[in-house]
């Protein structure tokens, strides 16, 4: 089995965004989405600072201290983007104005539940920035994660564990194996990602059942 | 490309059916969108909500729209005008309902749909009779009534100027409910005086980002 | 007796609106106001619709059907002046940061109930505008009224019969026989303007018992 | 005449009393108010609980006023990072109250203040450990979790550009909470890199009206 690389799985979030979509990109793995947008279609980017329309990262030496993004990395602005404060930055998340979002995770569920804030740890300092929003207002939750946690047990998960983000939000998962559509009964695959990898091996690898399910 | 402006208002209000819930900006004339009216008048959709400041003034706009009969119900603060004559003889006769909302609380459901905010308490009207059956609190020494928002199928405003993107910029006082109405629709059709190339809207300055609009006419000169 | 005109009236309650005051005019009578707020004195006025540092009405011919205030009548802007939404404009009301709002009045209460918006017959078309969120929403509200009505009756009264605004929201009552101030103690004399008019007379011609006070 | 336009930030700050709260603009760097952060560390007020997206980086700025052991508790929504020593050390220890609001509920809650909202209904944190003890309803279909308004005494900002009225222009990604924390303290304090004459910013383009700013003062080039 080859699993896809942090690149394979950005390009094949990508290519199911579609021409003018309004998208926001999570810190972290899902920033990397951005690179992979197919040439000439037109999708704009919405940061929950307060941005529209995020560019290409800078050239070297020509970053601007006052245009980042959620992750406070240096960004540029395209033609068409625009400015705004946190209050309206949310109301459009809040308000199911953004057709998208893109976000990581610790755990996913059956149901949808995502869990990508907290590990739950008792002396952990928790941090949730704009997930939680992020989680309940955009069109079309999709989150992207490794299939597997680093001592391989799976992220797909009956019950999450960990503390929730928000219940029964997401809508298609990408994992480094496989992409699969979230549905009122249960999680269907959509897609095998890795090579040689068998639907059998796919769901040994999974903590919850999979059902087939024709590509969208 | 992206390119949300559309060739006539024919074209841009085609779709809306009858029993629509239907936002229209302005503050007496001031960004009135009057293109759009007529065309909605037009197009023929009947059994409308309206969502407006007022109930219309003389012959025109929002007030040939109620004389031709189209509208059942409308969410407005200030109907009564010397020269609402459409309206106080419909609503008069029964047959147009009113719903009549402060000022602000009409401006502030709007902007919750837009925000996503399921319901929120406001200090405006309590113990007024425009607050009679309504939930009322009192938190943290003074007294509320909870509002819900108001949403709409579509809006239809008027601002300055656009790009094919639907960024929106407007004209002193013409502002008024148009950039919150945008975001409480879920088709929001914009008149414009001019329309610009992408990237001549100085990004400071977009008061109503694109997100919210859907399709843009430009107004004949 | 001589009651003071309308001018006079505008002017007294200019008087008391000090430098740097934000201030919303009502429609009708108190839009009088702007004419006389004392020249050099800085104040900065508010319309509902969206417009603060409102100027005089501009020259016949220069009107802009663009920039106009709650009473739909053209006025000009200041520099200074800013513009922006309804929502906006009504966060400003509503939430306490004007200094002053001047409202017309039907009738006043003892209690500083007012009621400006209906007058409670059955076949009235009712028209609100934003009367209510002024008079929960500015920090003082001032009533501006003639003393009686037309019929000669006080439109200070124990307890309104018209539909009220708001219930105890009014600070100061200016009419065309005396300035009164609104106190948890009932309604106070500050000061009557009308000529040639004793306490005593006052006080008859006035609906609700008046204390004497030492103007503020 | 109106001059908000300050000569210090010790006269701008000389007033802000033990146990104040205060919000601070900004989203990382962009829209610090770096000089009033340290003209608040000198000015010696304590017990301060201060509203902030973020805890302080590193050394300077709002990890600095943490690190002087001036705050009783901060409201944010990610005070965890890699240079977040000095919050993570005395919230280790017990010394700093933590109130973890997610970003848009927090946003929210400041907006509100500043709008005169007495609460709201948010989608956001439902069915999470953040809503935990919070009431909830039911409204339309989706389930919501009652939220508060935040006050503050005093808030501490960064702008671009400034007149003698306190109107407000921001640039770029700076603008983020200052907008709205502007509205929702009782004495707001700005830093700018500029200050203008009266008339010099457009109308169009305020994007804070000086209402809501009291005190102004422009940062040394």
């Amino acid at each position: 089995m080859k699993k896809f690389d942090r690149k394979q799985m950005a390009a094949r979030v990508a290519q199911d965004i579609p021409e003018g979509a309004y998208v926001n990109l999570g810190i972290g793995l899902p920033t990397l989405v951005a690179d992979y947008l197919p040439k000439g279609r037109e999708i704009i980017l919405h940061s929950e600072n307060g941005v529209l329309g995020i560019g290409p990262r800078p050239p070297e030496g020509e970053e601007d201290e006052d245009l980042i993004n959620a992750g406070k990395e240096p960004v540029t602005l395209l033609a068409g983007g625009s400015y705004f404060h946190h209050a309206d930055s949310f109301a459009m998340i809040r308000g199911r104005h953004l057709d998208y979002c893109v976000l990581g995770a610790f755990q996913v569920s059956a149901a949808g539940d995502l869990a990508n804030w907290h590990t739950g740890a008792p002396d952990a300092i928790p941090a949730v920035g704009g997930a939680m929003d992020l989680a309940v207002g955009a069109k079309q939750v999709l989150v992207m994660m490794e299939h597997l946690t680093k001592d391989g047990k799976s992220k797909l998960v009956e019950r999450c564990s960990y503390p929730l983000t928000g219940a029964r939000c997401v809508n298609r998962i990408y994992t480094d194996l496989a992409v699969i559509d979230v549905t009122p009964d249960g999680l269907h695959l959509v897609e095998i990602v890795a090579e040689d990898l068998s639907f059998d091996e796919l769901q040994k690898l999974s903590g919850v059942p999979l059902r087939y399910r024709a590509a969208a | 490309m992206i390119n949300k402006i559309f060739a006539t208002p024919e074209a841009a209000l085609a779709d809306v059916p009858d029993g629509a819930t239907v936002m229209i900006s302005g503050f007496g004339g001031a960004g009135m969108p009057a293109l759009l009216i007529d065309g909605l008048i037009a197009q023929g959709a009947t059994n409308l909500t309206v969502v407006n400041n007022n109930a219309g003034n003389a012959d025109s706009g929002l007030a040939a729209l109620i004389g031709a009969g189209r509208v059942r119900k409308i969410l407005c603060t200030f109907p009564r005008q010397a020269d609402s004559w459409h309206f106080d003889k419909l609503y008069r006769a029964g047959k147009l309902e009113l719903e009549l909302v402060p000022q602000g609380t009409l401006a502030e459901r709007i902007r919750a749909a837009g925000a996503g905010i399921g319901a929120f308490f406001t200090p405006t009207a309590f113990g007024t009779r425009l607050a009679e059956g309504k939930e009322t609190r009192h938190i943290n020494g003074r007294d509320y009534v909870l509002e819900y928002p108001i949403h709409a199928d579509y809006a239809l405003l008027k601002a300055d100027r656009a790009d094919r993107w639907g960024n929106l910029s407007y004209r002193k006082t013409a502002r008024n409910f148009a950039p919150i109405m945008a975001s409480a629709a879920k088709c929001t059709v914009v008149q414009v005086r001019e329309t610009v190339a992408l990237g001549e809207l100085d990004p400071e300055t977009v008061v109503t980002p694109g997100i919210f609009v859907q399709r843009v006419i430009k107004s004949p000169s």
